[in-house]
């Protein structure tokens, strides 16, 4: 090898990035069909079911659709921020990606590479932080087009992830808690062993908390109020349309699959089987994290959707109630097991 | 080309990035460019910090500022929905040049300060979430976090007693 | 990482302070006061990010801590009194604002 | 030290399971009064309670250093509850199994307070013969600098019998309050306050250190306030209850700063240490206002404040307003004497200050005096009673000023027992009177309620020095002390003396005016009275045998040599004084009398308590019309009597309206006459006037001059230039926050720019 050592690390680095985009972009594609065919048989549909065998080239077709659409720019809207919000959503979408582990360490050559893009020594934090920026883009979004379903939509959309962050936050003290590290790979670690190592069973408040609010968080039902169609037509995006269309809905994906991953790390137990024996292997990770996507799914096609009022009143007056309080008890915990 | 040399690449970009975004915000009228602009100033902010050797603070500084502060500001200017600064006609003017040259004298004070300082370069140095939540709850720190945790709660409370709507009218 | 970079660093929390500081004068909508505030405020922690490098000093990260929740305080309080005071004299501009005199 | 905090995590984790349930238990054993029993099937309930209280007598058997902080946290547990879910139980018409589980608590805590005690007595003894352990919760409450307060407890010889006192005094008060209060539909409310105030007072005697002490303090302080003013729709009982919390406050302003001081003397606040550290200092000489001196005195007005010592004693008497079985605890057994606990927790300190000494004894003997002597003529059974307590705690200052401090707390506690049992009584006759409080209308109950008059009676004849009750003892041993210390000694033993005399007299005035003769109330009253129902009774009875024997525990060595019973309560309770009697040769320099003497003074005393009796047989028995002759004969002194030698009414002139009006008259009338005197003509004399006079005629006229013309010209120029130059400043100060902000800038440039000078 004639590359120094920090071109080799820019090298193997660069290589993760491509590898998870390309797979990030896939499984985005794949989501789009896989939704809808499933919500289809949830709902005695077919779906989408002509385009190629079982209308799997469907993904295809409407990526080359949307592709060749019109661009529409409303006359009144701002238009800087216009274009820069679906840029600023997928942005976000794919930094906070970067420090999910997706497995241990293997050796090729020799040289051990971590199965992550960075790992992180505050990972946790950096997952908030992408997250709370993803925000932007939407009221980006809602406030540019210059309209009032879509302001209304960013307003909604921001207030909520707002609300529901402290929610899924303070799920996450206790797993930081127990871990004693924000570094992601550590809290996958503290849950190595047994099944009930896991912190979805070690601590269920936590896991509950994190399920509401990881779904508020990215909007799905019921908590999809930002584009609540009957309400405000198509929220934040009602204005957009062709590749930035297609860009926010790439967005939103990619979030809900960030969150299954994030989910499946730090409450399923990531790489680990959940038997000592079984050699843990990225396998796992991945399906638990598609175990993750099929619940959003799940819920989309089985639960109505909230009130704004309600959705307010149950993730302020409940949900984070809720989540204080397994905190102290997990507090108390942890320190009588320290004493 | 060396670890060194692309961190200072970095800190170079992010630092240009932050006072570049600084200007526009200063010199932007329309108060939601500013307000975006200050967001990237804040991001390439914690960069910068993250550069320094101090991850814990790069992270709660987008957390506090990117993601709660900048949101509660951009509220405000959607719910005020505040237009463009209409260039008021010619009074002021004195004013603002005068405030420019105190600017410029401020940068002339301080920075012959610190140009002609020499700061060193501490070895061994670990800022990580551990060692500062120690610092934080190991000494006399802890009652100041107390007393800022009542400040919160002080400043919530007059935060919604002062924005809520007076029911008289 | 070298004495240079971190005197940089120092000079460019300078300059946003400074920067800041003109921002204060030269706007005239309250909120961009507020905003050129905060600015002055990061400034702050950067310094004191940089100072707590050069020197090893952990203390200078926790002072940022603190900055950061009197800064989100602030905040809040401010953007409060904002909102009602242009409840009442429904504008946002600073020299509106001059109820404070003799 | 023998508890060790390495257990105390996981025994502070278990202590809450069985208290959680013992009082639930506790419920369903007494649990069946004709209101309400507990729902649910009471043979699951009884089973649950069995299992639960086992386990914790288990666990608590295994970690005995958790004891103490389950004493504590009991009541707590019971206020927390009560306080949560108060309402609700009530409104499942539960009320009464809300109060029994209130008495559960306490007497579960009453248990292990026994349990603690014998515990404590089996620890080897320390050299002086102290037993101790201070539990420790296993953090420390303060850190900071040098100031450091653990969370710890002290159990000791001294607190171990107030502890006893208090649980068990409580509880039994905690049972007949749920006879009393059975009417009153906001019992629950009531029993929450009751277990606050108990789990309060606990930690002030447990407290191992003086901030711990502060904080049980302040809360019974709360705790009285809140319970003065129970029924609060009622002015004065709500006024009651603030004055008692405001002039707590004065002295507790003086408790703190006490602390503050004591901090800096001894470096510690913990009570252990501050004994062990103040033997280590030199005693004060007399009147010398040394450090010590200041803060035994600083904590004094503490403990008068909480004790209703002069001049903070106002406040007592109001407090009668509450139901009568706070007063009973609050303000007779527990609470009033917390001030005398304290002084005698810290003798050793006192010991080293002759003039604290003094004081106290001075203000112990003043108080006792002005409380028997207003005694004598109140009409209000309570009223009686509660300026009794006001004597009778002057009495205990008087033996701890005197350096009797084991005698005082003797005192203080047969005193719980039966001036407990007195409040007790006449709540029980006020109960029967429907609320009736005036002795004049009562009468001839003696027949109608016959287990009240009989405990009554023998409360009277505890308080009144009769032996071999109680009181006998305790005043012979406080008398003899007091006479023994020679030089002023003597006085006080005088004093002493007449009030024990004036204590019998009144207590079989009061039994007299309330028992025998013919029943003087309305006609509706006179067919209402009844017996008090058992709940009521039984603490009585408990409470009375308790007054009988508690004496036996002190009996004084001289008698106990003759009668060969050991004086139990001064050899156990005498190591804690230990220090304090090692100084106290230095302070009383005076040689014991002979033994002849106190013999001598002993038989003075009961020979005087029994003229006090027969006098009061006398008056109030065989010709009930006297006394109105004599008040009548004396009118002046009963007005001043009567009217509590208008304290109450002097405050208010003085403090309250005072420096508004009176002092405002007195200073405009002395302006007026002294200062003023004098115009030439009206009133001669050398006032303002007077001068005015001679300088309007002679000198003003020369000055008029130059005052006109150099003066005022000055003046004007200076207002001139004033006027003019606001028209340049006025202009920096024109609203805009901008401006300001820039003179900010300005200022601050300037500091950095001299501040840079020295760094560059």
């Amino acid at each position: 090898m004639s590359l120094t050592p920090l071109q080799q690390e820019i090298a193997i680095s660069a290589l993760k990035v491509l590898v998870i985009f390309g797979a990030l972009m896939s499984l985005f594609s794949g989501m789009t069909y896989i939704e809808r065919r499933v919500l289809a048989f949830m709902q005695f549909r077919l779906g989408p079911n002509r385009t190629g065998p079982f209308g799997i080239l469907q993904p295809v077709a409407d990526g080359i659709k949307l592709f060749f659409k019109e661009e529409v720019i409303p006359a009144g809207a701002n238009k800087l921020l216009f274009v820069a919000a679906p840029a600023l959503a997928v942005v976000t979408a794919f930094l906070a990606v970067a420090v999910v582990p997706y497995g241990g360490t293997i050796h090729i050559k020799g040289r051990p590479i971590l199965l992550q893009i960075s790992d992180l020594e505050v990972g946790v934090l950096y997952l908030f932080a992408i997250s709370s920026l993803g925000v932007y883009g939407i009221v980006m979004a809602g406030w540019a087009a210059n309209n009032k379903y879509t302001l209304i939509g960013g307003l909604r959309s921001s207030a909520q992830m707002f609300s529901y962050e402290l929610a899924l936050g303070l799920s996450f003290v206790t797993l930081i808690m127990v871990a004693g590290s924000f570094r992601i790979r550590d809290i996958v670690d503290s849950q190595a062993g047994w099944i009930w190592h896991w912190n979805a069973i070690r601590q269920l408040p936590a896991f509950a908390v994190f399920l509401v609010a990881a779904t508020a968080e990215v909007n799905r039902t019921p908590f999809d109020l930002p584009e609540a169609e009957t309400e405000l037509v198509a929220g934040f995006h009602t204005e957009y349309s062709s590749m930035r269309f297609a860009l926010l809905q790439m967005a939103e994906y990619i979030n809900m699959i960030t969150a299954s991953a994030v989910g499946a790390n730090l409450f399923l137990g990531g790489w680990h089987f959940g038997l000592p024996g079984v050699p843990s292997s990225p396998l796992w990770f991945i399906g638990k994290m598609l175990a993750f996507l099929f619940f959003f799914i799940w819920l989309r096609g089985t639960v109505p959707r909230f009130r704004y009022d309600q959705l307010m009143h149950f993730g302020w007056k409940v949900l984070v109630p809720v989540a204080m309080a397994w905190i102290f008890v997990a507090a108390a915990l942890v320190l009588w097991r320290q004493a | 080309m060396s670890i060194a040399l692309f961190q200072a690449i970095l800190f170079y970009v992010f630092g240009a990035l932050a006072l570049g975004a600084a200007l526009v915000m200063v010199a932007q009228r329309n108060p939601t460019y500013s307000a975006f602009a200050l967001i990237v100033t804040l991001v390439s902010l914690s960069a910068v910090f993250g550069l320094l050797g101090s991850p814990f603070i790069a992270a709660l500084q987008i957390i506090v500022y990117a993601g709660a502060i900048m949101v509660l500001f951009l509220f405000v200017l959607m719910l005020l929905n505040v237009r463009t600064e209409v260039r008021a006609p010619g009074e002021g003017r004195v004013f603002k040049l005068v405030a420019i040259g105190f600017g410029a004298l401020l940068v002339g004070e301080i920075g012959s300060v610190l140009v002609a300082a020499r700061p060193a370069l501490a070895g061994g140095f670990d800022a990580s979430a551990r060692q500062v939540a120690r610092l934080l709850f190991e000494t006399q720190y802890l009652y100041v976090f107390e007393a800022t945790s009542i400040l919160i709660l002080a400043s919530l409370v007059g935060a919604i007693a002062l924005a809520k709507r007076d029911p008289s009218p | 990482m070298s004495p240079t970079l971190i005197q940089h660093a120092l000079l460019l929390s300078l300059a946003l302070f400074a920067i800041g500081v003109v921002g204060v004068f030269l706007r005239r909508n309250v909120i961009t006061v507020f905003m050129c505030i905060e600015l002055m405020l990061n400034a702050g922690n950067l310094a004191f990010i940089a100072f707590s490098r050069a020197w090893g000093n952990l203390e200078g990260q926790v002072l940022v801590f603190f900055v950061l929740t009197v800064a989100a305080a602030e905040a809040a309080v401010g953007l409060a009194i904002i909102i009602s005071i242009h409840r009442h004299k429904d504008t946002l501009d600073v020299d509106a604002f001059n109820l404070m005199k003799w | 030290m023998v508890a060790h905090s390495n257990h105390e995590p996981a025994s502070g984790h278990d202590e809450g399971a069985p208290a959680a349930h013992a009082p639930a238990g506790h419920g369903t054993g007494h649990g069946h009064p004709p209101e309400a029993g507990f729902a649910g099937s009471p043979w699951v309930v009884l089973l649950t309670f069995i299992l639960l209280f086992g386990a914790g007598g288990w666990l608590l058997r295994s970690f005995p250093d958790t004891v103490p902080f389950a004493i504590l946290l009991l009541p707590l547990l019971g206020f927390t509850v009560l306080a949560l879910f108060g309402d609700a139980i009530r409104d499942q018409g539960e009320g009464a199994g809300a109060c029994w589980l209130a008495c559960g608590t306490v007497l579960t805590s009453f248990a292990l307070a026994v349990a603690t005690v014998y515990r404590v007595m089996q620890f080897p003894a320390g050299d002086t013969g102290l037993r101790f352990t201070q539990p420790y919760l296993g953090f420390e409450w303060i850190a900071a600098g040098p100031f450091r307060v653990q969370m710890n407890l002290l159990v000791d010889n001294l607190s171990s019998v107030m502890v006893l006192v208090v649980t068990g005094v409580g509880s039994l008060i905690h049972i007949y309050s749920v006879g009393y209060m059975s009417h009153d539909p906001d019992r629950v409310r009531y029993f929450s306050y009751l277990n606050l105030f108990t789990f309060f007072m606990l930690l002030l005697v447990l407290g191992g250190n003086l901030p711990l002490l502060f904080v049980g303090w302040e809360g019974v302080g709360l705790c009285s306030y809140l319970l003065i003013g129970f029924w609060f729709t009622k002015k004065s009982a709500a006024d009651a209850g603030k004055k008692a919390f405001i002039v707590n406050r004065i002295g507790d302003v003086g408790l703190i700063l006490g602390m503050i001081l004591a901090f800096n003397l001894f470096g510690t606040l913990d009570l252990v240490d501050l004994v062990s550290n103040a033997t280590s200092l030199t005693e004060e000489s007399l009147w010398q206002f040394g450090p010590i001196t200041t803060v035994c005195l600083l904590l004094f007005l503490g403990a008068c404040g909480k004790s209703a010592q002069i001049p903070l004693h106002v406040w007592l008497p109001d407090a009668m307003e509450g139901p009568t079985p706070v007063s009973a605890l609050i303000h007779a057994a527990t609470m009033v004497t917390a001030g005398v606990y304290m002084v005698a927790r810290l003798g050793a300190l006192y010991s080293l200050s002759p003039t604290a000494m003094t004081v106290v004894a001075v203000i112990g003997t003043a108080t006792a005096v002005l409380g028997a002597t207003i005694a004598l003529v109140q009409t209000d059974i309570k009223k009686v009673l509660a300026y009794s307590t006001v004597s009778q705690l002057g009495y205990m200052f008087l033996a701890c000023g005197v350096g009797a401090f084991a005698a005082g707390v003797f005192h203080l506690m047969t005193h719980a027992f039966f001036k407990a049992l007195l409040f007790l009584g006449s709540g029980s006759v006020i109960h029967a009177m429907s609320g009736e409080q005036d002795m004049r209308n009562m009468g001839g109950l003696r027949s109608k309620l016959p287990w009240t008059h009989r405990t009554m009676l023998v409360g009277c004849i505890a308080i009144a020095s009769v032996p071999p009750l109680a009181g006998f003892f305790w005043k012979a041993e406080i008398l003899w002390s007091a006479y023994k210390i020679g030089g002023w000694g003597p006085y006080v033993w005088g004093m002493g003396l007449a009030v024990a005399a004036m204590t019998a007299f009144y207590m079989f005035r009061l039994y007299h005016m309330t028992f025998s003769g013919t029943f003087r109330g309305t006609e509706e009253q006179a067919h209402h009275v009844h017996e008090s129902p058992r709940t009521m009774v039984l603490p009585l009875q408990v409470l009375a045998v308790g007054s009988i024997l508690a004496g036996l525990l002190g009996v004084p060595a001289i008698l106990g040599d003759v009668l060969h019973i050991p004086n139990v309560f001064e050899r156990f309770t005498e190591p804690v004084f230990e220090a304090a009697h090692e100084a106290l040769p230095q302070v009383f320099t005076a040689a014991p009398p002979a033994h002849t003497i106190e013999m001598a003074l002993m038989a003075a005393s009961v020979t005087i308590a029994a003229f006090g009796i027969a006098l009061a047989w006398q008056l109030f028995q065989r010709h009930p019309e006297v006394p109105a002759r004599i008040a009548s004969s004396a009118a002046p002194v009963y007005r001043l009597l009567l009217d509590k030698y208008y304290v109450d009414e002097i405050y208010q002139a003085v403090f309250v309206r005072g420096l508004a009006l009176g002092g405002g008259k007195t200073l405009h009338a002395v302006d007026r006459y002294v200062v003023d005197g004098g115009d030439g003509e009206v009133r001669p004399g050398l006032g303002v006037n007077g001068i005015g006079w001679f300088v309007r005629e002679v000198v003003a006229k020369g000055s008029d001059v130059w005052d006109r013309y150099v003066v005022d010209g000055l003046v004007n120029l200076t207002a001139a230039i004033f006027d003019n130059m606001s028209y340049v400043f006025r202009s920096l100060q024109n609203g805009l926050v901008q401006h300001y902000a820039l003179s900010m800038l300005i200022i601050i440039l300037f500091m950095i720019g001299i501040g840079s000078r020295f760094i560059l």
